[in-house]
């Protein structure tokens, strides 16, 4: 009796919590103060927990919890919102934008850090310890820049949207937030189970914003891309499970943890299947040729804020999740399968989707196609497997982002104006919309890949990283060349259709009076053109920051892939004596350290004691 | 008592037990089908009993039955009481004029 | 100078003078985009004027520091030694980090690059201020001008880039200008089409060059133009273009025929692309009579002076590197020779005056792609300064004549066409005279700038041979040998070095072709100037005194001769804009003597030697020495002949029959002169060909996306779904005994399974040891009955005395390497149901030949 | 030797009783012959009880099976009057007569599975002890054994009654709005 007692006094922040919070509404109806209630309640737990008793790899200005702050806040903010009451449309807003724009503030610590080997803010925490299921997250150089395109883009989007969508706030909220949680935590999540949480986390709000607030026939669309999302993840499930009844086969313990199982070298055959399970998932989701055609139906049912953050945070899960996974599990046969991959992404991805766009006449599904093209390079980027191309791949993720973002945002202006998404409804807006055409002139630019804009910096190193590339066999310089042929595709498509909606007489008398820009609009875009340029003109300050995971990430990829050449009947585990194999002395040394680093140290289990609790203490201040 | 074997016994149990699954599928009374079910937990509650006396060192099989005939007379109950309120509603017992399972 | 000297202690670093060149337009440039409304004409005008003009005097500033440290540094030389290649560098930042090397955002001034800088600000400037007055009320001034100075910081950048990226960034930077500014009155479909045609098509160019530099980059490992000069011989790898991969074996030998090309040669077709789309060559020439929709100081600034010569420039950098391969020289002085006379012939037949001149500057640009071509690339770079003196001034004269009758007739078409002009010698005497010196430069009458650029590149194209390099000769030795399998002789290796040579016949080729386009181009120049300046006014009657608004019931100006409209006097243009065509007019007369070869005057080919050193020292001549001279003089003649003719017979069919004889040859060749009047047509032929291609297969990628991919993964995968729902729903009838009778058949199915024998045969064989182990499943009362032999008897291997049935499960069978033994089971369970189960071990041979793993032999080296 | 006879004649009887039973209840047309035959099965079934000496279940038999719930269907048969009476089925005399004959064959079949298993010939019981099946020795086992299960049975029977309580009582004592009250 006594314990469950002492459990109750441990707990009693919580209710302290829980009362205050049931008091707070002034609202009669009791179970709406007990809503509140329990979720005060909830969040002082979830602080208490949070609260440094674990003890974490201490490094020197990583605050452990940095990550937890960023998935966290927003996921309790979407609980938080879903009690407040509906009639009070502007503190909804308020607050959804407060949250988003405080987790921006927070990801900014990211950028203090320099990315240097292995993992930063690390904070892992058992969740599930029957099956090795632990809470492990952490940002590297790969994953920095997409966790702050994240934090970057979903405020501008939903600060775009709440100007256009004036139902249902409360469910937009909701979305929003919990989209910006479950996205982060799929980028820095290094527990299988957990990223596997997370993809599928990202499907809900997004199957409620394409259903809830898309136009006409929104419901086929949001289950069209549910459904191929999910079934590709089926597949990656399956194929994870059996790396980790491998893994436990090999070490005796589960565990679901990435670090861990990519130390498991299957044969030849077994890895190909695992493989092309994974590559699957993620290739539907990126989208790549065969299977993109939920995209333009996605794209054009969304409403402006949901394409907006499906084309420049979504669709980078899959590449990102390639690479990291998919690339990092397999390295051999992503290896083996690089060249044949490469020709899909280059004749599937580039040329198909830049023909596709060319002749569509919605505007949004245009857009659509445009960024199945500008993928289609990032994809080629990670197939040639080279220092630069990776780089170049994960430099267009980020442009992409957001020139594609951009672009919709622009598109959804107009959509507002005009409710139709017809392009031979527009044409000579330029005259009516000077300032509207000027912005949308540089973001074509940006998107068409025009040098000294962002476009052209991600498609140049991807270009010159493919023709280097050994992977790619014979083909490298074909497909390097229809790549670069790509780039004249890009502007066919942009300018005939910027042509037709800007230049030429003003047939159309409805689009005589349509307002410019307006202050909300602009704020959103303004943004987003200074990263055009910052991009294009500074890319270093961006690819310095990822240039060490990248190499890292190659020479573990190249010390497995020699280590697979031999035929191996059976699984085998490489400890990092096996990769470091023939080298000896510094040079062994050194590396050794570097894979070190890379397994990122399990943090010990060390009772917490009395020093290192206050020191915690002392950063969490200044922190605040 | 010892002449007649324990097979004879489960013979008859499983004629019973036959002609009372083909009265609960083949009638369209609901009486008779709840007759039939009946029927059928007799033949059930005769096979126990004759293999209790089979292992007769434990009554096992004789609290069994005990048990079923209970369970029997309740659900008994509750089935007339159904088609009772079937009756009231739909002025028949006929089994396959309720079918509100399909649409 | 020593105290400019003084202002920069060390050039070669760190000289920020160049952010001052480069930083003022593009000041200029944001500040009229941005606030250019609110400054109003007059503050655009400054601005933009002030930022050129201060551009210009950093760049003559810089010459002359340039001029004066190289002076420094040749004096300081010994006699006979190379003259030092002076170079002013300033590093902005980092752009970024590749591989191998890093990019840096760098730019430098050396002798070539300070010469374009003079020639982009000197006529840019002059033409800012010409476009003040034609472009004055015009609505969007402030646009034209930001759009003016954005293209003249483009330029810049293109020219002053130290390494191929930036070049590259200066280069689309221009396409993005000349789309803007050939698109700038928007309204009418047909100007915004021609920008969009002129993007495109220099897009495709843009395609070569981003190729190439992927090309060098994996070759030489460096994009800056010192770090390919340095690793120059890596250019001598070869690439396999054809097959593309692994070729199917059962093609004919003739198409698997693997091709190879060194990668000079690639390098320098691709860089030549980028070229020929940017400098409107033969394949790619199509947007430039297009871009005359644009504002005509446009036409001047871009189409005439500065873009177009872009590609000349990137040669004559690059020069190390198409020196490196005879064939690249050869295509690029082939086309540049090929265009000059193809352009020449459309020019003789254009109505519009800016369309001649248009197809002038195509036909020019060719001249001085055949000068570098030949490796003459002094001369080609001198005629690339004088045609840009005399080409800007004959556009801004043909600016002002449309000007003038704008006055009148304002359908550009119409005002452009110089069937409407004549006789404009009375009223526009400045325009006359400084058009006048411009065409006498351009037909190359002697003394003449023109003259002496022209006569120097067919003097050139006639005497320079290119010299293949000792490793081209050795790889191309290597690769004899290798085809034929044997040492060759002597002669044959002699035929090969031979091969790599250009042939003899070519440079006389080039030589007649130029005479010939020389000789067109006189002519077609004095038609205009006949048709625009001489006889009497066609345009509408004069009526001195006549004001607009009593006669503006007829404004549909059509220049239908039937019923002549009357119009005021046509006046001459205002200061600003006559004022840079004599400054033009003035040079493109005298700018000849900085480079009078046949005057030993050669001033300015020595200025520009020592930036391209390496690509001269494999030029050499026929003659040498002073028989070089002679031949010099000689070749002098050909080229006076060509201008006599030229200007000769177009003042006899011009000036003296009026223009009779053309009308009369355009009647009886009533085909030939309508197809060369519709430009050969080749517009046409793009449409039909490539264009048509690229439209239909677009529409068959998005119907295929619509039907056939869509189709099959969301249409088909439905309807299985729902075929099978409908199935099932067959079955839920609502019937309480329904369902109970389902219950019953599945019973009965348990029960068929429980009652059947079963008993499935699992092995687990051993290949190499050969030992089989056959097991029957277990079951509730089953027995077995082996046969291991399969000879038919059940021989169980411990027999049990009574039955032959045992409860033996499992049996060890060893099967000899090679061979296969048959093994029978009869399985019995509880209800005496019995089941025979056969199944053959089968044992392989040990082979030897594993194959080795799947996935290629990648040499990857251990990165530490 | 006499009770050897009269016990197989009282196996005999009782078999015979409960099989034509059955077969009543299945077969026949009217409902309350159908009920009668019910209580003759029963009562076999309990003659069978006393061959196998189960003397409780055989009394327990009688009371409950035969005393209630014969007693409820006869009640419920006159409860609901005349319109019990099925009228002729639909299914054409086909169709039963398939029913009947695929009933047929797998009767037949599962003897014949029955007769080639054999399992070791006719199984005799061997003499019961004395106090097997009686009273004393069933009640003691109930309330050993199997109390829990005599108490849940306690709760069954109850939950039974409130069941039939709610489903056949008439609706009309409370008359909310949506309902629409049918029946007397």
């Amino acid at each position: 009796m006594n314990s469950a007692l002492g459990s109750l006094i441990d707990l009693w922040p919580a209710l302290v919590a829980g009362a205050f919070g049931a008091f707070v509404p002034k609202r009669p109806s009791w179970w709406e103060r007990a809503g509140v209630g329990l979720i005060a309640a909830l969040l002082a737990m979830f602080v208490m927990w949070m609260w440094p008793g674990a003890e974490q790899q201490q490094v020197a200005g990583e605050w452990p919890h940095l990550l937890n702050v960023l998935i966290g806040l927003p996921l309790i903010g979407s609980f938080f919102i879903l009690f407040m009451p509906r009639q009070s449309p502007r503190v909804l807003r308020g607050l959804t934008l407060g949250i988003l724009l405080v987790d921006l503030l927070a990801s900014l610590w990211l950028l203090q850090v320099p990315m240097s080997t292995g993992w930063h803010f690390v904070y892992v925490h058992e969740w599930i310890p029957a099956f090795g299921i632990r809470y492990h997250v952490a940002v590297d150089g790969i994953s920095l820049w997409l966790v702050l395109l994240t934090t970057f883009i979903t405020p501008i989007a939903a600060y775009v949207t709440f100007g256009s969508i004036k139902t249902r706030i409360k469910d937009l909220c909701f979305s929003f937030l919990f989209l910006q949680a479950a996205m982060i935590g799929a980028f820095v999540a290094l527990d299988l189970f957990l990223f596997y949480v997370f993809w599928e986390l990202m499907l809900i709000p997004m199957y409620l914003m394409i259903g809830v607030w898309g136009s006409q026939d929104r419901i086929k669309a949001a289950l069209k891309f549910f459904l191929y999302t999910m079934a590709g993840s089926v597949l990656m499930l399956a194929a994870m499970l059996y790396l980790v009844y491998t893994y436990s086969q090999l070490t005796g313990e589960v565990s679901f943890s990435l670090l861990a199982l990519n130390k498991v070298l299957l044969p030849q055959q077994a890895q190909l299947l695992c493989f092309w399970a994974f590559a699957i998932a993620f290739f539907i989701k990126v989208p790549m040729f065969p299977v993109h055609t939920w995209l333009p139906d996605a794209h054009v049912q969304a409403p402006t804020g949901g394409s907006i953050i499906l084309a420049a945070i979504l669709l980078k899960m899959g590449t990102y999740a390639y690479l990291r996974f998919a690339m990092g599990l397999f390295p051999w046969a992503a290896g083996t399968q690089a060249a044949n991959l490469a020709g899909v992404a280059v004749l599937g991805g580039i040329i198909y989707g830049a023909l596709c766009s060319w002749k569509q006449d919605d505007f949004k599904r245009l857009v659509a196609y445009s960024s199945v093209a500008h993928l289609g390079y990032v994809m080629l980027g990670l197939f040639a497997n080279t220092h630069t191309s990776t780089q170049g791949a994960l430099l267009q993720m980020v442009n992409h982002g957001v020139s594609t973002g951009a672009l919709f945002l622009l598109v959804g202006v107009i959509y507002d104006r005009r409710h139709t998404r017809e392009i031979s409804e527009f044409g000579g807006l330029a005259k009516v919309m000077p300032v509207y055409a000027a912005v949308f002139l540089v973001v074509t630019m940006a998107s068409v890949g025009v040098p000294g804009t962002n476009g052209f910096v991600g498609e140049f190193m991807v270009i010159m990283g493919t023709y280097t590339s050994p992977y790619l066999g014979k083909f490298h310089w074909v497909d390097a060349a229809v790549a670069a042929f790509g780039v004249i595709l890009a502007a066919v498509y942009m300018l005939s259709v910027v042509q037709k909606v800007f230049f030429g007489p003003l047939k159309n008398p409805k689009n005589a009076h349509l307002p410019d820009l307006n202050v909300r609009e602009g704020i959103a875009l303004v943004p987003l053109v200074i990263m055009i340029f910052v991009i294009g003109l500074f890319p270093s300050v961006f690819l310095s920051r990822s240039s060490q995971s990248v190499s890292d990430f190659h020479t573990r990829n190249r010390l497995v892939w020699n280590e697979s050449q031999a035929a191996n009947p059976e699984p085998r585990l490489l400890t990092n004596d096996i990769l470091a194999g023939s080298l000896s002395g510094s040079s062994r040394d050194e590396l050794m350290k570097r894979l070190e680093a890379l397994d990122g140290q399990e943090p010990g289990r060390k009772p917490d004691d009395k020093g290192s609790k206050d020191e915690t203490l002392a950063i969490q201040e200044e922190s605040k | 008592m010892t002449s007649i074997p324990l097979e004879y016994y489960l013979v008859v149990a499983a004629v019973i037990f036959v002609i009372g699954a083909c009265g609960f599928l083949a009638r369209r009374n609901a009486l008779i089908v709840l007759m039939s079910i009946e029927l059928m937990l007799n033949a059930v509650n005769l096979t126990l009993v004759a293999f209790n006396r089979w292992y007769a060192s434990h009554h096992v099989g004789q609290m069994f039955t005990f048990f079923i005939i209970a369970v029997a007379a309740a659900e008994a109950a509750v089935g007339l009481a159904i088609v009772v309120a079937l009756f009231r509603l739909k002025r028949t017992v006929r089994t396959d004029s309720v079918d509100l399972l399909k649409n | 100078m020593e105290s400019l000297l003084s202002l920069f202690p060390n050039p070669e670093d760190n000289f920020p003078l160049i952010a001052v060149i480069l930083g003022l337009p593009l000041m200029g440039a944001l500040i009229n985009g941005i606030f250019g409304k609110r400054l109003g004409p007059e503050g655009v005008r400054t601005m933009a004027l002030s930022a050129v003009g201060g551009s210009f005097l950093a760049s003559l500033a810089a010459f002359l520091l340039l001029y004066a440290r190289v002076q420094q540094a040749s004096a300081s030389l010994s006699e006979g030694a190379a003259v030092p290649h002076v170079k002013f560098v300033w590093n902005a930042w980092r752009w970024l980090a590749l591989e191998t090397t890093s990019i840096d955002v760098v730019f430098a001034i050396d002798s070539l690059s300070a010469t374009m800088m003079l020639v982009v600000t000197g006529v840019g400037g002059l033409i800012h201020l010409y476009s003040t007055g034609y472009m004055a009320g015009d609505p969007s001034y402030h646009r034209f001008f930001a759009y003016l100075n954005l293209f003249i910081f483009s330029m810049l950048v293109l020219i002053l880039g130290d390494n191929l990226p930036i070049l590259f960034v200066g280069w689309e930077g221009v396409g993005l200008c000349s789309y803007l500014l050939i698109g700038f009155w928007f309204e009418a479909d047909k100007n915004a089409s021609a920008g969009k045609k002129a993007f495109i098509t220099n897009r495709i160019g843009d395609f070569g060059l981003l190729f190439a530099m992927a090309m060098i980059l994996h070759t030489t490992g460096s994009l800056s133009w010192a770090g390919i000069e340095a690793r120059a011989p890596e250019l001598f790898n070869e690439l396999q273009i054809w097959p593309i991969g692994v070729a199917p074996s059962w093609l004919p030998a003739f198409l698997t025929s693997p091709v190879v090309v060194n990668y000079a040669t690639l390098i320098g077709l691709a860089l030549f692309l980028g070229c020929a789309g940017k400098s409107a060559q033969i394949p790619l020439y199509v947007w430039l009579p297009d871009a005359m929709a644009g504002p005509t100081p446009v036409s001047a600034l871009i189409h005439a002076a500065t873009m177009v010569t872009a590609g000349v420039y990137l040669v004559a950098r690059m020069s190390f590197v198409f020196v490196l391969s005879p064939t690249a020289m050869m295509v690029v002085a082939g086309v540049g020779a090929f265009t000059a006379l193809f352009a020449a012939t459309i020019g003789l037949v254009q109505h519009d005056i800016k369309k001649v001149l248009a197809y002038s500057t195509v036909s020019q640009l060719g001249f001085m792609f055949m000068g570098v071509g030949v490796g003459a690339f002094a001369s080609g770079m001198f005629h690339v300064v004088t045609h840009a003196f005399f080409k800007a001034c004959l556009f801004l004269g043909a600016g002002s004549v449309i000007h003038a009758m704008h006055a009148r007739i304002h359908d550009t078409d119409a005002s452009q066409d110089m069937r409407n002009m004549g006789g404009l010698r009375k009223y526009m005497p400045k325009t006359y005279w400084t058009y006048m010196a411009a065409t006498a430069a351009i037909i190359g009458l002697p003394l003449t700038a023109g003259f002496f650029s022209k006569d120097d590149i067919l003097f050139r194209a006639f005497v320079n041979r290119i010299q293949p390099s000792g490793l081209l000769k050795d790889l191309a030795i290597r690769n004899a040998v290798q085809k034929a399998g044997a040492p060759l002789s002597d002669e044959a290796r002699e035929a090969v070095v031979q091969g790599l040579h250009i042939p003899e016949w070519f440079s006389t080729a080039v030589f007649v072709v130029g005479v010939t386009a020389a000789i067109l181009t006189a002519f077609y120049m004095l038609r205009t100037v006949f048709l625009t300046f001489f006889g009497d006014f066609r345009g509408w009657r004069i009526v001195p005194g006549w004001k607009n608004d009593d006669h503006d019931h007829d404004h549909h100006a059509s220049h239908a001769h039937d019923e002549p409209i009357d119009g005021p006097v046509p006046h001459e243009s205002p200061w600003a804009m006559w004022v840079p065509l004599v400054v033009l007019a003035f040079f493109a007369l005298f700018a000849g003597w900085v480079n009078a070869g046949p005057f030993h005057l050669t001033a300015f080919s020595h200025w520009l030697e020592p930036s391209m050193q390496s690509g001269l020292k494999m030029v050499t001549t026929i003659k040498q020495g002073d028989e070089l001279t002679h031949l010099e003089h000689l070749l002098l003649i050909p080229g006076v002949l060509a201008f006599l003719i030229g200007s000769g017979a177009a003042y006899w069919v011009y000036y003296v029959k009026k223009g009779e004889p053309a009308r009369q040859a355009a009647q009886s060749a009533g085909g030939l002169y309508r197809l060369v009047l519709d430009k050969w047509r080749i517009d046409e032929l793009y449409e039909a060909t490539v264009l048509g291609a690229f439209h239909s297969l677009a529409e068959t990628a998005a119907l295929f996306d619509k039907w056939v991919i869509d189709g099959v993964l969301a249409r088909l995968t439905t309807i299985v779904i729902q075929s099978f729902g409908s199935l099932f729903r067959a079955f839920q009838t609502g019937r309480v005994q329904m369902y109970a009778a389902v219950m019953v058949v599945g019973l009965f199915a348990t029960g068929a399974y429980l009652l059947t024998a079963h008993g499935e045969v699992v092995v687990t064989k051993d290949e190499a040891g050969g030992m089989y182990i056959v097991e029957a499943a277990p079951g509730l009362g089953y027995k077995y009955r082996w046969d291991r032999d399969g000879d038919g008897v059940w021989d169980n291997p411990q027999l049990e005395q009574d039955e032959t049935w045992t409860l033996l499960q499992k049996v060890q069978v060893q099967v000899p390497p090679g061979q296969e033994t048959k093994v029978r089971v009869e399985v019995q369970n509880a209800f005496k149901m019995t089941k025979i189960r056969e199944i053959v071990l089968r044992r392989p041979l040990p082979d030897k030949s594993r194959p080795d793993p799947v996935g290629m032999n990648v040499p990857i080296e251990v990165m530490p | 030797m006499i009770n050897a006879i009269v016990e197989q004649g009282l196996f005999y009887v009782s078999a015979l009783l409960a099989v034509a039973g059955a077969l009543g209840t299945v077969a026949s047309k009217s409902a309350i012959r159908s009920a009668m035959s019910l209580l003759a099965t029963i009562v076999g079934i309990a003659g069978l009880y006393l061959t196998l000496s189960a003397q409780l279940l055989a009394a327990i038999q009688i009371l409950v099976y035969a005393g209630a719930i014969v007693v409820l269907f006869v009640f419920v048969i006159m409860l609901l009057g005349g319109q019990v009476q099925p009228n002729q089925d639909k299914r054409t005399s086909s169709s039963r007569a398939i029913g009947a004959g695929l009933f047929a064959l797998s009767a037949i079949l599962a003897a014949v599975l029955v007769a080639r298993a054999g399992l070791g010939g006719p199984h005799l019981f061997d003499p019961p002890r004395i106090e097997f099946g009686s009273v004393s020795e069933l009640g003691r086992v109930m309330f050993t054994d199997g109390v829990i299960a005599f108490e849940l049975i306690g709760v069954l029977l109850t939950t039974a009654i409130v069941g039939v309580m709610a489903v056949a009582r008439t609706r009309h004592a409370k008359t909310n709005a949506k309902s629409k009250e049918v029946g007397p």
